[in-house]
């Protein structure tokens, strides 16, 4: 099942993944199952989604770049709200994400 | 205490091998640390002089407690322990890889490239399934390896080569600021023909690292960029006059209010 | 450097108002050589909003050499090989209360009878044409010819048309000295040399009260501090230039637009709110007198901020990435200083444009030629003239 | 109508290794200290550092980054140091004023005294491609696969065989992924041998004297090609992610705003604020430590945070000048031990340019 393909259960430093609340959110109107306590952004990598948004003028695809909340690239709508930095912004049961498709002509 | 740095010491343990483990060390650039010192009880473990001292070892007095192994944040020091004879040395390397790798099972020594050197058994796993631990393994392989042996790996293939391809020919535009998309072609242009000083007024009309990350990843290669194209010219670009906020913030809080 | 430089025309100022000066000398075939100390645009050119504001115009002679200005600026635009960006998109002055829209009223009449098309709009109207305005605000003044445009895309593509018409411009060049000898201009003297020419413009802006004392004349322009934050790019959600009565209040003076709230008044804040074709919204502003102190503070961004929130509610939700201060070349009644110098020939000034430099750069630039070339200009320049005040 | 502002005695940005010793070496003279962290969490890199470190016992050698992390900590908690985590910094102004976006409100508090111990940034590089989803930071990834425990690919082409090129894909191994190789265009590793040895042994390939031409793919990263620079051949590698690990900078931002003088040290990182030995910058009261103040290891870091915390101290009047300076002096020296490596050659020289300028 997608949920675990790219996460990381077992450690060898850092021992077993302490099991968080499973939650549902939507990625552009699809479920995906996140942790509770996780970002957005690992939670849609978990799933393994990379695309975070298209940019503004060319449409290209983006991904998250830093993952730590400088580089702008991982935000996405977030219940509406534009620009969330998804690497920053813990998942909650039943969010809503979409996927920023570019603004400019 | 006398004792020898890397591998002048390797032939004195080696020759005391035979008596059980000895550790060999693997490490002879000058790096600031001292942990083995430290841990080991015998004494066996000098720094000649200050920190960056490659470590020494007196391997008459060492017993091979393996200490050193699993503290070595380098993971630069291996026991070998010739005393079983016939032919076999045992080695034991540090491991922090979540293979699964068995008591009893077969796994790879392999040398400090990654070479495949034998196939052994392993004859002891201390510290596993206590995460945070340092697990040392001991492998069993032919006398020959046990100077050599650098790694077990319990993954027993290698990676395929990287296939070759025949080079591309023009180079393919990007964007060299991400936030803003300016094209790389674009911003080389506004290097060479627009004539600025210094970096700010570069920003001002390129507008490269004036987008919403705050120029967090292209100011430092704008400036790159800027001094490689305009060689000629040896001064001080000037740097990016810094203003309040130096995190986005919202407008809101910044008025202000509350949440 | 030991060069000895020569121009038919130096042009102290590589900022809108040099560019423009250049622009049309070289337009009439002159030799010009634009000495600017740091970089084009690194004054108040290149840190000022892109505000084309023909309603905060003071009524008269101001109000007159703007509408010249606009006049002129389409054909600029067309000649120019760098896109300026600019925008028509008419400009709204909100009104937070009813005294300021009566006085709004008042003042519209008289902008309408100077030639102007104003328009007074009820919260009916300005919410079709603002939808997101706040409650509070009580009416605008509309004026359809109020635009917006990229004042350093502007100044640079001005500049770029000037040297391809054989401008030439020296870059971090400081004036140091102007020597004056049987009461004309000979020579400046720059940190890059010397350069012979008989005629000096004097468009350094926040400089030129420095450049005056090497002719030992007083040009009473002092810089005037405006702030301004910059938001994250968003699609476009602001089609005109917005400001508020206060900004009109604060800029020419006008006791009944000031704000109420002494912090605001020592501030000299005013809101406007543009969006750039780059998708960044510019809210501001102060008028501070703090020297040449760039620095932006806590407490004009955090009272820009609150300021503009009370107009446009919505825009509270957008990220500030950015703040920065522009020097005005301020003026002592905001109009700006052209002409010659007495007892200095070949010396002219063209500066102290205030917060309106942009708007009336095209004029300027045309007159400073006129008078340059010709000793004459098409439009009386006598209001502007440095000998009004005192 | 303006913004309250809160007095405090000594404010330190950032909860790194500089910050907390930092804070922990003023708090034990006395001082009254308040640390601000843009992070949920305090221990700055050290929270995603999972390898043991070098250094000696005065820098918690032989532990792992995340246990350094702790304990600095616990310490500063001790001695009752005032802790602000998910706050911002957003401007040092030169009334003395600093602006924190803390969790529920902006609020602005001008301190005695500040240092700035925000650490570094990393470096990038822009080439064909390189906005691709599955380009990232060597940093970005060792962010997922340490602390959120997500893999960001499955397999990786790491760039920079320095330190952190190196021990991320260490890492990344550990963690699971397949890393395909190390590439670097020096003809030599850039970080220490023992870490290579590390890498190499698991039968990573390090790739020398090799320049990254593009990355490729449709929606996201599927290959990256890779020229030889001697002979110019080409090398298809098939990699979902790349990271980027090309060095930091300094992350002075904050210093340059206070209008610290500014110089350029190619060997520290880039721009960093001028300071002397004592970690004092040119404009008083503000400190500078750490990565800030270029780019060095954890542990000089750890030195430097105490050392700032020492001169805040000695001028806030916790510290009287002798024993300021006598403790400065007994750190210098361990400074000194780890900067005396040829690693750090160039960073030390160019630390003392600093220090002399």
């Amino acid at each position: 099942m997608a949920f675990n393909n790219f996460r990381i259960l077992q450690h060898p430093v850092l021992g077993e993944k302490k099991n968080g609340k499973e939650v549902r959110i939507f990625l552009d109107g699809l479920p995906i199952h996140a942790v509770e306590g996780e970002p957005i952004a690992a939670a849609l990598y978990a799933a393994g989604v990379r695309i975070t948004r298209l940019s503004p003028h060319k449409k290209e695809p983006r991904g998250a770049f830093c993952m730590i909340g400088r580089c702008t690239e991982c935000c996405m709508i977030v219940d509406g709200e534009p620009n969330v930095r998804t690497c920053r912004t813990m998942v909650r049961d039943g969010m809503r994400v979409e996927t920023p498709r570019g603004w400019m002509e | 205490m006398q004792g020898k740095t890397g591998s002048e010491s390797w032939q004195e343990v080696w020759d005391k091998s035979v008596n059980g483990p000895r550790a060999l060390i693997d490490c002879w650039q000058e790096i600031p640390c001292d942990p083995c010192q430290e841990a080991c009880a015998q004494g066996s473990i000098v720094l000649s002089s200050g920190i960056c001292a490659p470590p020494a070892l007196h391997a008459e007095t060492c017993n091979g407690c393996g200490k050193c192994v699993a503290i070595c944040p380098g993971m630069a020091i291996f026991l070998v322990d010739r005393s079983i004879g016939s032919g076999l040395a045992r080695v034991t390397v540090p491991y922090e890889m979540r293979d699964e790798i068995r008591l009893g099972g077969e796994a790879w020594a392999v040398d400090g490239e990654g070479n495949y050197l034998a196939e052994g058994r392993i004859t002891r796993v201390s510290g596993a399934g206590r995460p945070g631990r340092t697990m040392l393994l001991t492998i069993e392989v032919p006398e020959e390896w046990a100077l050599k042996v650098r790694g077990v790996r319990g993954r027993r293939k290698l990676l395929e080569e990287p296939e070759e391809v025949e080079a591309i020919e023009a180079v393919e535009d990007f964007a060299f600021c991400r936030c803003e998309e300016i094209d790389y072609s674009r911003l080389r242009e506004i290097i060479t023909q627009g004539e600025f000083r210094s970096l700010p007024a570069l920003r001002r009309f390129s507008r490269a690292g004036l987008g919403y990350c705050q120029g967090r990843f292209c100011q430092s290669i704008l400036r790159s960029q800027f001094l490689a194209d305009c060689p000629e010219e040896d001064r001080e670009v000037e740097s990016f006059r810094v203003r309040a906020p130096v995190r986005p913030v919202k407008l809101s809080r910044l008025g202000g209010e509350d949440g | 450097m030991d060069d000895v430089l020569s121009s038919e025309v130096v042009i102290i100022g590589g900022g809108v108002i040099g560019a423009a000066a250049a622009y049309f000398l070289c337009k009439e075939g002159a030799e010009v050589m634009i000495v600017e100390a740091e970089d084009l645009t690194a004054g108040a050119s290149g840190a000022c909003d892109g505000f084309l504001s023909l309603q905060t115009k003071q009524i008269g002679s101001h109000l007159d050499l703007t509408l010249e200005s606009m006049a002129l600026l389409p054909g600029i635009i067309e000649d120019l090989d760098i896109d300026p960006e600019y925008n028509p998109c008419g400009g709204l002055m909100l009104a937070t209360n009813q005294d300021q829209l009566k006085e709004l009223k008042a003042r519209a009449k008289k902008v309408k009878a100077a030639g102007l098309e104003i328009e007074i709009l009820g919260t009916q109207e300005l919410k079709e044409m603002l939808p997101e305005v706040s409650k509070e605000i009580k009416g605008a003044a509309y004026c359809p010819s109020d635009a917006q445009i990229n004042p350093i895309a502007f100044t640079l593509g001005m500049a770029q048309k000037a040297q391809g018409m054989g401008a030439k411009i020296i870059k971090g060049c400081k004036v140091e000295n102007i020597v004056v000898t049987n009461n004309r201009v000979r020579e400046v003297h720059t940190t890059a040399g010397s350069i012979h020419s008989r005629r000096v413009i004097c468009a350094a802006g926040t400089g030129s009260n420095e450049i005056g004392k090497m002719i030992i004349v007083d040009i009473p322009v002092m810089p005037q501090k405006g702030q301004i934050l910059v938001t994250e790019a968003r699609e476009r959600m602001l089609d005109r230039i917005v400001s508020g009565a206060e900004y009109l209040g604060t800029k020419a003076n006008l006791d009944e637009l000031l704000p109420k709230d002494e912090d605001a008044i020592r501030l000299g804040l005013g809101f406007t709110a543009e969006q750039t074709v780059s998708g960044n919204i510019l809210i501001g502003s102060t008028r501070e007198f703090a020297g040449f102190d760039k620095e932006t503070t806590p407490e004009a961004m955090n009272a820009i901020a609150k300021n503009a929130i009370n107009y446009l509610p919505w825009i509270k939700n957008l990220d500030v990435i950015r703040s920065f201060a522009g020097l005005r070349p301020y003026s002592p009644d905001g109009l700006p200083i052209m002409g010659p110098v007495k007892g200095v020939k070949g010396f002219y000034m063209a500066t102290g444009h205030s917060g309106d430099g942009i708007c009336l750069a095209a004029i300027t630039g045309k007159l400073m030629s006129e008078l340059v070339l010709d000793g004459e200009t098409s439009i009386d320049i006598s209001p502007f003239s440095l000998y009004r005040f005192k | 109508m303006s913004l309250p502002c809160e007095q405090l005695d000594l404010l330190v940005i950032g909860a790194g290794p500089a910050g907390l010793c930092a804070a922990y070496e003023a708090a034990a003279v006395g001082c009254r200290v308040t640390i601000v962290d843009e992070n949920d969490k305090a221990g700055g890199q050290l929270s995603k550092q999972i390898h043991r470190f070098f250094g000696s016992s005065h820098h918690g050698a032989g532990k792992r980054g995340i246990e350094i992390a702790e304990e600095l900590f616990g310490d500063c908690l001790k001695l009752g140091v005032d802790v602000r985590l998910s706050s911002s910094v957003l401007g040092l102004f030169s009334n003395g004023e600093v602006m924190i976006d803390a969790p529920t409100q902006l609020c602005l508090v001008n301190p005695g005294a500040v240092i700035v111990a925000t650490g570094a940034s990393e470096k990038s590089l822009a080439f064909p491609g390189w906005t691709l989803p599955g380009v990232m930071g060597a940093g970005a990834a060792q962010t997922l696969i340490n602390i959120h425990r997500i893999l960001p690919g499955s397999r990786v082409l790491m760039v920079g065989s320095g330190n952190v090129g190196l021990i991320v894909s260490y890492q990344l191994l550990q963690a699971g992924a397949e890393v395909v190789g190390v590439v670097d265009t020096a003809g030599s590793i850039s970080g220490y041998q023992v870490h290579a040895g590390r890498v190499r042994r698991e039968g990573i390939p390090v790739y020398l004297g090799h320049r990254l031409l593009s990355a490729r793919g449709s929606t996201g990263l599927e290959e990256v090609l890779v020229e030889a620079i001697e002979d110019g051949t080409v090398k298809r590698f098939e990699a979902d992610v790349l990271c980027l690990a090309v060095g930091m900078s300094p992350l002075c931002d904050l210093a340059a705003m206070r209008d610290c003088r500014m110089v350029y040290e190619d060997a520290l990182g880039g721009l960093v604020p001028w300071h002397g030995a004592d970690m004092r910058t040119s404009q008083s009261p503000v400190y500078i430590a750490g990565d800030a103040s270029g780019v060095e290891e954890a542990s000089v870091a750890m030195e430097e945070g105490r050392i700032a915390g020492i001169s805040a101290a000695e001028d806030l009047g916790s510290l009287n000048s002798g024993e300021a300076a006598e403790r400065r002096a007994a750190i210098a020296k361990r400074l000194d031990e780890l900067r005396a490596g040829p690693h750090s050659r160039g960073k030390l020289a160019a630390k003392e340019r600093l220090y002399a300028r």
